[in-house]
C-alpha cells in the first residue's frame, strides 16, 4: 500500500515539474493524461474481466461535443465544455450499457467495437455535420472567463487536466475497493456466485461501464480542447485498442497504472516516431509483447515487484 | 501543495514566456518538418513526396544549403491519425527547433495544422494539401500554398471535358467518402449547372475511402449508362475502380474523367485505356509538352527512376514547388534584409508576390498566401515508347485563368463561371510527341 | 408440526436425452433437515438446480414460503431466503475469504455505497464470528485460490449462511473433509443453522453423517423420490441397501 | 427500383459475400478450437494478397501462361498460412494459452501492429495489383451488364468448395473429427489422448491460410495498399460474431447477408452501405446474445 502511494506519488511530482522544464511537453504530456483517463475506465473493466475494444466511442463522443459546443455561439468556456461533454458520453455510456452489459468475454468486446464503429463510419458519412474523415476545428474556448493565448491556455489546461486525473484515480481508487468495486472482481472470478448472493452483475457491471465511460468521456473531452481538431479517427477501433494497450501496459494493479501506461507509450511513440518513423507500428507491437510475456503486470507490477496481474489491490 | 505548486508553475510559465526573441543569427542548420503519410492508403503520394524531399534537400545542400546554411529535413508521420500529428508537429518545432514546416498532404491536416502553425509562429508551407477553402474561409499568417488548390484543379477539368466533349448528357459520380471527394464534387457540379444546366446527374456515389470493391457500383453504372463518369478518387482507390470498370467494359462505355489519373498511370499499364481524360493536380507531368526535355527535368527523371524505380507523380512536383519557394523566399527575404539571416515574418512577407520556376512552370504566391499553377490536362493515348498510357490532346490552362480571384469564394465564382472561359486564348494546346 | 416452507411439485426435465427429473416432489418443513441421498446420475444436484432457478423444469412447480418460485432467477429466489453451496465450491477466488463472505454481506444489507470500503463493512465482526464457528477464522485473509478444497466447501457454505437463508440447500457438503473430521464439521453446521433457526435440505453420501444429522431421508433415484422416511427406516431398507450403499459395504 | 436491378445487386453482393466468408470462416474456425479471437487476421489476408500479386506478377515477367496464377494463389496462401500462421502459433500464441482472454487478444493485437508495417517494409506503399488473372477468365453478360466470371463464378465457387470442403474434413476425417472434439470439449478430448498441441497448431494454419487464400483472391479485384488488413478484419470479426464464434455454417450465411446487405444498400441508401455489416450484428446480437448458430450453455455446479 504504501509503496504505491509513493510510487503515485513521485509520478505525481514528475508530472507537475517535467513541463516547467521543458514547455514543448505539455501537450503532449495532456494527451497521454487523456489516454490514461480513457485506459483507467479500461481498467475498471479488466477488473471484471471484460475487455473493450470500443472506448474509442465515449472518447471521440465528447470529443465532437466540444467541437460542435466550441463552434456554435453558446458554450465556448473550458468550464462549461468539459463537465457538458462528460456527461454526454455519460449519457452514451447509460444507453448502450443498457444491453451492453448483458454480454461478456469476446461478446462484450466485440459489441463495444461494432457500435464504436458505427459511430465511426456516421461521422464520416455524414459529411455535411461532422465534416467527414477530415473532422472538425476546434475553436480554442474561454478558460474561466480569460481569452487565453496558446501557450498559457495548454499550461493550464495540463494542470487543470493533472488534477482531473488525480481526482478520478483517487475516485476509482475508492470505487475499486467499495463493494461495487470488489464485485466486479467477482463476476471475473465466479458469476454464479455473485447471482447467488442475490447480487445482480449486470448492475455491478452496468455501474463499472458508466463510470468507464465517463472517464473516455472526460479524456476526450480535453483531448479535443487541447488538440484543436476532432475526426472520427478518435473513435476507430485501432484507437481503442491503444487504449487496452496502454491500460496493459501500466498494469491492471492500480490506478497509477494507466497513466503510467500513457506516459510510456507516448514516450515510445515519441521515440519510435523519430528514429523508426516508418515502422512505429511495429516498435509498439514489440513493446507489447515484451510487457505481456516478461511482466504481465506492466510497468506498475515491474515497479511494485509483483509477478502477476490483480495481485496488488 | 497543489495550488501552491500551480502557482510556481504559472511564475515559471511566464518567465518562461517573458523571454525575449532570440536574434537572428545565422543558425547551424535549418530544420524542416515535413508532415507526409508515411503510414495507409495516402502513403501512395506521402512516401513519393519524402523520396523527392530527400533529393531535393540533397542538391540543396550540396549548393551550400540555404544562405549557406544546411538543411535538414525532419518527417512527421500524417497517418498516425490529426491529434497524434499535431503533437508530433508541435514537437518537431519546439523540441527539435524547426524554422519551417512543411504540412501537409491531406486537407484534413492542413486545416488542423494552420491554426497551429499560427500558434507557433512557425514558417507552414502547405505543400501538397487541396482545399480552396483554407485561404477563403480563413487567414492564416503564418501559412502559405506552393501549388494551386481544388477549385482551380476542377475548373480546369470542367473546361476540359467541355471542350473536348461538349454534348454530354448524363454524368455519374463516384467519388471517395472525404473532404476532397465531397467538395471537388460540389465545385464541379456548380460550375457544371452554370455552362450546361440541362445535363441530368444520374447517379452520386461515395463509396468509402479505402473500399476494395466496386462491384456494385460498375453494376450500378452500367444499368445506368452515363455519358460521363467523373471520379476524383486516387491511389489504390482509383486503381480498383479503374481496374473493375475495364474489366467489366464500363470504360469503353462511358467517358471517364479521372482528374488525379495522373499518380495511377504507370500503376495501371495496360489496364488503362484510350481516351480517358486525366489530369495531374496542376501542370505536373514527367512528359510535360513544354518541359519535358529541360536539363533539370531530365536530371530528377532520372534521380528518381535511379532511386525509386518508377517514374516521379504529382507530389514529388508539389514537393520540388515546396522547396524551390522556400529556397526563394529565404533568398529574397535575406535579399530584402540586407544580406543578413531572415527573420520568420520576414521569411513570410517575401513569400507574398514570390515568383519562381518549378520543374513544370512558374509558381506565383498571391497576398492571399495562395499559390498560382498552371493545370495540365490530357487525354489518354497508348504509345510503344512506354508500357502505359500517356497525355495526348493536351491543353494547358493558365492558372491565373482557373484560379478564383482573391477575395472570392469558389463555389460562387464556380456558380458563374462563363462559357468564354472554355475556349479562352491563354490555353495552349499540344498534342503528343516523343 | 412447523408450517411448509418449500413445496416442489411434479418437476420433470429432460436434457440430452436423459431424464433428469421425472417428477421429483418434496415437501419441506421449516424445523426440518433433509439428507437427499441416491447414485450419482439420480438427479440430486438438478433438484437443487430446479429449486434454485439455476435451471427452470419443463413442468412442475416449486412454491416456497407461499410464493410461486419456478421461474424466478437464482438471484431473485436468493433474495427471497434461499441459500445453497455448491458440490464444486463456487467461490471468487482470487479474492480473500473474508472478502467472499464480506460481498455476501454486502448483498445481505445492500450496502453499495462507492464511499464503503468492504474491509471496513460495520458489519465486519458478524463475519468474523461466523467464519469462526465454521472454524476458518485463521484462513480470512488467505486467498481463496491458495486454499484445500474442503476449506472452500465450508467457506462456500459460510457465504451461504452469511445471506442469513430461510432454507439452504447444501450440495455434498462434507465430501471435501476427512472422514475423522466430518462430525465435528457437521456439529458446528448444525449449531449455526440452529442458530438462525435455518432449514437445511443436504445431498450426503456418508451414511453415518445421515444417519447423525438429518431429520429426514430422501432416496433419489431416475429423476425423483423413490423412498422418503426417517433416517432409521430409509438406511435399514433393504433396497437402499441395495441401490445407494452398495450391499456388502 | 426494377426486380432486375435487386437480382443484379444481389449478384455483386454474393461475390464480395464469398470473398469475407473466406476470411470470416479462418477466423471462426481458430477461435472454435483455439479459443482465441485473432486481431491479427486481416493481416494474414493482407499478406496472402501480396505475396499472392507478387507471385503473379513475376509469372507474368517470365511469361508463364496466365493460369498458373490460381495454383499461385493456392501455393501463396498455404505458404502464408504454414509460414507466418505457424509462427506466430509456436512461437507466442502457445504460451498464453489459459492465460486471460484479455492478454490473448492483446498478443494478437501487437502482431497485427508488427505485421502492418512488416508488410509495407516488405511490399512497399505503392499500390500493387495484378488483374491478369480476372481478365484471363473474361465477362459473361447479364441483363446487359457485364460481369468479370472471377467474381460472379469463380469467387463463389471457391468459397462454396471451402465449406464443403472444411465440412467433409471436419466430419470424415479423423484429425478433423479431433479438431471437432477440442472444440466442443477441449479438457474431454484432451483426456482421450487427443493431442492439443498439433490441433492448435494445425487449426491455427488453415484459419491463417483461409485468410491468405481470401486475400490471394482479392488480389486480382483490388489494388494492395497500405491498411486494407485492418478493414478486413473487423468485417469479419461482424461476420463470424453474426453467425455465433465457431460455427462455420453460420459464418456462410452471416457473409452472405452481410455481403447482399451492403450491395442492395448501395441503391436504396448509399449513405449506410458502410454501417449494414455493423447493423446487422448488433441486430443480432440483440436478439440472439451468442449469434445466430450457437446454442447457449451453462456451467456445470
Amino acid at each position: 500500500m504504501t509503496r504505491q502511494i509513493i510510487v503515485g506519488a513521485l509520478l505525481l511530482i514528475a508530472l507537475i515539474v517535467f513541463p516547467l522544464l521543458s514547455p514543448w511537453s505539455t501537450v503532449i504530456l495532456t494527451v497521454a493524461l487523456c489516454e490514461g483517463l480513457a485506459a483507467l475506465g479500461i481498467l475498471i473493466l479488466l477488473r471484471a474481466g471484460q475487455v473493450s475494444f470500443g472506448h474509442g466511442l465515449f472518447f471521440a463522443f465528447s470529443a465532437y461535443v466540444v467541437a460542435f459546443m466550441a463552434a456554435a455561439k453558446f458554450g465556448r468556456e473550458v468550464l462549461l465544455l468539459v463537465p457538458i461533454a462528460t456527461a454526454a458520453s455519460g449519457l452514451v455510456a447509460a444507453l448502450v450499457g443498457l444491453f451492453i452489459v448483458r454480454y461478456r468475454a469476446i461478446f462484450f468486446g466485440m459489441l463495444n467495437l461494432a457500435i464504436s464503429m458505427v459511430f465511426f463510419s456516421l461521422l464520416e458519412k455524414l459529411f455535411s455535420i461532422t465534416g467527414g474523415a477530415d473532422g472538425k476545428r476546434v475553436p480554442r474556448p474561454t478558460l474561466a472567463g480569460m481569452t487565453l493565448e496558446r501557450e498559457s491556455f495548454e499550461f493550464w489546461m495540463f494542470y487543470i487536466t493533472l488534477a482531473l486525473a488525480v481526482i478520478a484515480a483517487l475516485a476509482v481508487a475508492r470505487y475499486l475497493v467499495s463493494p461495487g468495486g470488489k464485485a466486479l472482481e467477482a463476476i471475473k472470478s465466479n458469476e454464479t456466485r455473485l447471482e447467488y448472493l442475490g447480487v445482480s452483475s449486470r448492475k455491478v457491471l452496468y455501474g463499472a461501464y458508466l463510470t468507464s465511460g465517463l472517464l473516455a468521456g472526460l479524456g476526450g473531452a480535453i483531448i479535443a480542447l487541447v488538440s484543436g481538431h476532432v475526426t472520427p479517427e478518435l473513435a476507430y477501433w485501432v484507437r481503442s485498442g491503444e487504449f487496452v494497450f496502454i491500460a496493459i501496459l501500466g498494469g491492471a494493479g492500480g490506478v497509477a497504472g494507466p497513466f503510467l501506461g500513457a506516459l510510456m507509450f507516448q514516450i515510445i511513440r515519441g521515440y519510435a516516431a523519430v528514429y523508426a518513423p516508418e515502422t512505429w507500428h511495429a516498435v509498439l507491437g514489440v513493446m507489447l509483447l515484451v510487457i505481456i510475456f516478461f511482466a504481465p503486470a506492466g510497468l506498475y507490477g515491474l515497479i511494485l515487484g509483483r509477478k502477476r496481474a490483480g495481485d496488488a489491490t | 501543495m497543489i495550488r501552491r505548486t500551480l502557482a510556481a508553475a504559472a511564475l515559471a510559465a511566464t518567465a518562461l514566456l517573458a523571454l525575449p526573441a532570440a536574434a537572428q543569427d545565422k543558425p547551424k542548420e535549418l530544420v524542416v518538418g515535413i508532415a507526409t503519410f508515411l503510414s495507409g492508403p495516402a502513403s501512395v503520394f506521402g512516401v513519393p513526396g519524402k523520396n523527392a524531399a530527400d533529393l531535393f534537400f540533397e542538391e540543396v545542400n550540396a549548393k551550400g544549403g540555404i544562405l549557406g546554411v544546411p538543411v535538414k529535413p525532419v518527417y512527421v508521420d500524417e497517418g498516425a491519425g490529426t491529434n497524434q500529428l499535431i503533437s508530433e508537429y508541435r514537437r518537431v518545432v519546439q523540441d527539435q527547433g524547426a524554422q519551417v514546416m512543411f504540412g501537409a498532404i491531406s486537407s484534413g491536416s492542413c486545416n488542423a495544422l494552420a491554426p497551429v502553425a499560427e500558434d507557433l509562429k512557425v514558417v507552414n508551407i502547405m505543400w501538397d494539401c487541396g482545399t480552396q477553402t483554407i485561404f477563403e474561409d480563413g487567414k492564416w499568417k503564418y501559412s502559405v500554398r506552393t501549388q494551386g488548390h481544388a477549385g482551380a484543379e476542377m475548373m480546369a477539368t470542367l473546361l476540359y471535358l467541355m471542350k473536348v466533349k461538349p454534348d454530354f448528357k448524363t454524368i455519374a459520380v463516384v467519388n471517395q467518402d472525404y473532404a476532397w471527394g465531397r467538395e471537388s464534387w460540389a465545385l464541379f457540379q456548380a460550375g457544371l449547372k452554370a455552362l450546361k444546366p440541362d445535363v441530368k446527374i444520374v447517379a452520386e456515389l461515395f463509396p468509402k475511402f479505402g473500399a476494395p470493391d466496386f462491384s456494385t457500383e460498375i453494376t450500378r453504372l452500367s444499368a445506368l449508362r452515363p455519358d460521363v463518369v467523373l471520379s476524383t478518387s486516387w491511389g489504390g482507390d482509383l486503381d480498383t475502380f479503374v481496374q473493375q470498370a475495364a474489366a467489366r467494359g464500363l470504360l469503353k462505355q462511358s467517358t471517364f474523367v479521372l482528374p488525379l489519373a495522373e499518380s495511377s498511370m504507370e500503376r495501371l499499364g495496360a489496364v488503362m485505356p484510350e481516351g480517358v481524360i486525366v489530369g495531374g493536380r496542376g501542370d505536373h507531368y514527367f512528359l510535360h509538352p513544354k518541359h519535358k526535355n529541360s536539363a533539370e527535368m531530365q536530371s530528377f527523371v532520372k534521380k528518381y527512376k535511379e532511386k525509386t524505380n518508377v517514374y516521379p507523380i504529382y507530389p514529388t512536383f508539389h514537393m520540388n514547388q515546396a522547396v524551390t519557394g522556400l529556397v526563394k523566399a529565404y533568398e529574397k527575404a535575406s535579399a530584402a534584409a540586407g544580406g543578413k539571416w531572415p527573420t520568420k515574418e520576414q521569411v513570410i512577407a517575401a513569400f507574398e508576390g514570390l515568383e519562381f520556376k518549378s520543374l513544370t512552370g512558374t509558381i506565383t504566391v498571391r497576398e492571399d498566401h495562395q499559390g498560382l499553377e498552371d493545370q495540365l490536362l490530357g487525354t489518354t493515348k497508348r504509345v510503344p515508347e512506354y508500357p502505359f498510357a500517356v497525355y495526348d490532346n493536351m491543353a494547358l490552362y493558365p492558372g491565373k485563368l482557373v484560379t478564383t480571384p482573391v477575395g472570392q469564394k469558389s463555389l460562387e465564382w464556380f456558380a458563374k463561371v462563363s462559357q468564354d472561359l472554355v475556349n479562352d486564348k491563354s490555353i495552349e494546346t499540344f498534342t503528343y510527341s516523343k | 408440526m412447523s408450517e411448509v416452507i418449500l413445496e416442489a411439485r411434479d418437476l420433470q426435465l429432460r436434457f440430452g436425452g436423459v431424464q433428469a427429473a421425472a417428477g421429483a416432489s418434496l415437501t419441506v418443513r421449516a424445523d426440518e433437515r433433509i439428507a437427499i441421498i441416491g447414485p450419482n446420475g439420480a438427479g440430486k444436484t438438478t433438484f437443487i438446480n430446479l429449486c434454485t432457478g439455476y435451471i427452470k423444469p419443463e413442468s412442475g412447480s416449486v412454491v416456497f414460503a407461499g410464493r410461486d418460485i419456478t421461474a424466478l432467477s437464482p438471484r431473485a429466489i436468493t433474495r427471497l431466503g434461499i441459500g445453497r453451496s455448491f458440490q464444486i465450491p463456487q467461490l471468487f477466488i482470487e479474492n480473500t475469504v473474508m472478502e467472499n463472505l464480506l460481498l455476501a454481506l454486502s448483498a445481505r444489507e445492500g450496502s453499495w455505497s462507492p464511499f464503503l470500503r468492504l474491509d471496513r463493512h460495520p458489519k465486519i465482526d458478524e463475519m468474523w464470528a461466523l467464519l469462526d464457528i465454521v472454524g476458518l477464522k485463521q484462513t480470512g485473509h488467505r486467498i481463496v485460490r491458495e486454499l484445500p478444497e474442503g476449506m472452500r466447501k465450508l467457506i462456500d457454505i459460510a457465504v451461504a449462511l452469511a445471506l442469513e437463508p430461510k432454507l439452504i440447500f447444501m450440495d455434498e457438503p462434507t465430501s471435501g473433509v476427512s472422514s475423522h473430521e466430518k462430525f465435528q464439521v457437521m456439529d458446528t453446521l448444525t449449531r449455526a443453522l440452529d442458530a438462525r433457526a435455518t432449514t437445511a435440505i443436504f445431498v450426503e453420501h456418508d451414511m453415518d453423517v445421515v444417519a447423525r444429522y438429518a431429520s429426514r431421508v430422501a432416496v433419489w433415484s431416475g429423476g425423483r423420490i423413490a423412498l422418503e422416511g426417517t433416517p432409521d427406516e430409509i438406511l435399514n431398507h433393504p433396497e437402499v441397501l441395495e441401490t445407494v450403499i452398495g450391499v456388502g459395504v | 427500383m426494377p426486380p432486375e436491378m435487386i437480382f443484379l445487386a444481389a449478384l455483386d453482393g454474393i461475390a464480395y459475400g464469398s470473398l469475407i466468408f473466406l476470411v470470416a470462416v479462418g477466423l471462426s474456425l481458430i477461435f472454435g478450437v483455439l479459443g482465441v479471437l485473432n486481431v491479427a487476421h486481416g493481416s494474414f489476408y493482407a499478406i496472402g494478397a501480396y505475396v499472392a500479386a507478387s507471385a503473379v506478377l513475376a509469372a507474368g515477367g517470365m511469361g508463364l501462361p496466365t493460369w498458373l496464377a490460381f495454383p499461385l494463389f493456392l501455393a501463396a496462401a498455404i505458404l502464408v498460412g504454414v509460414v507466418i500462421g505457424g509462427l506466430v502459433e509456436a512461437l507466442l500464441l502457445r504460451r498464453i494459452y489459459g492465460k486471460e482472454e484479455v492478454l490473448q487478444l492483446l498478443v494478437t493485437f501487437a502482431v497485427f501492429m508488427i505485421l502492418e508495417d512488416a508488410q509495407k517494409v516488405v511490399f512497399g506503399v505503392r499500390p500493387l495489383f495484378a488483374n491478369a488473372p480476372m481478365n484471363w477468365l473474361g465477362t459473361v453478360e447479364v441483363f446487359g451488364i457485364f460481369y468479370t466470371r472471377y467474381q460472379l463464378i469463380l469467387i463463389p465457387l471457391v468459397a462454396l468448395a471451402v465449406l464443403v470442403g472444411l465440412r467433409l474434413f471436419l466430419r470424415r476425417t479423423s484429425f478433423g473429427r479431433a479438431i471437432v472434439a477440442v472444440t466442443q470439449d477441449r479438457e474431454a478430448a484432451m483426456a482421450m489422448g487427443i493431442d492439443a498441441t498439433r490441433i492448435y497448431l494445425f487449426t491455427f494454419m488453415i484459419g491463417a491460410s483461409l485468410a491468405a487464400l481470401g486475400g490471394a483472391l482479392s488480389s486480382a479485384t483490388t489494388s494492395l495498399t497500405p491498411g486494407i488488413g485492418s478493414g478486413m478484419i473487423v468485417l469479419s470479426f461482424a461476420v463470424a460474431a453474426t453467425a455465433g464464434l465457431g460455427r462455420i455454417e453460420g459464418a456462410a450465411v452471416a457473409a452472405l447477408m452481410i455481403g447482399l446487405g451492403r450491395s442492395i444498400a448501395v441503391y436504396f441508401a448509399p449513405e449506410f452501405d458502410v454501417l449494414i455489416p455493423y447493423l446487422i450484428m448488433v441486430a443480432v446480437l440483440l436478439i440472439k446474445p451468442e449469434g445466430l448458430f450457437t446454442t447457449v450453455q451453462t456451467r456445470k455446479v
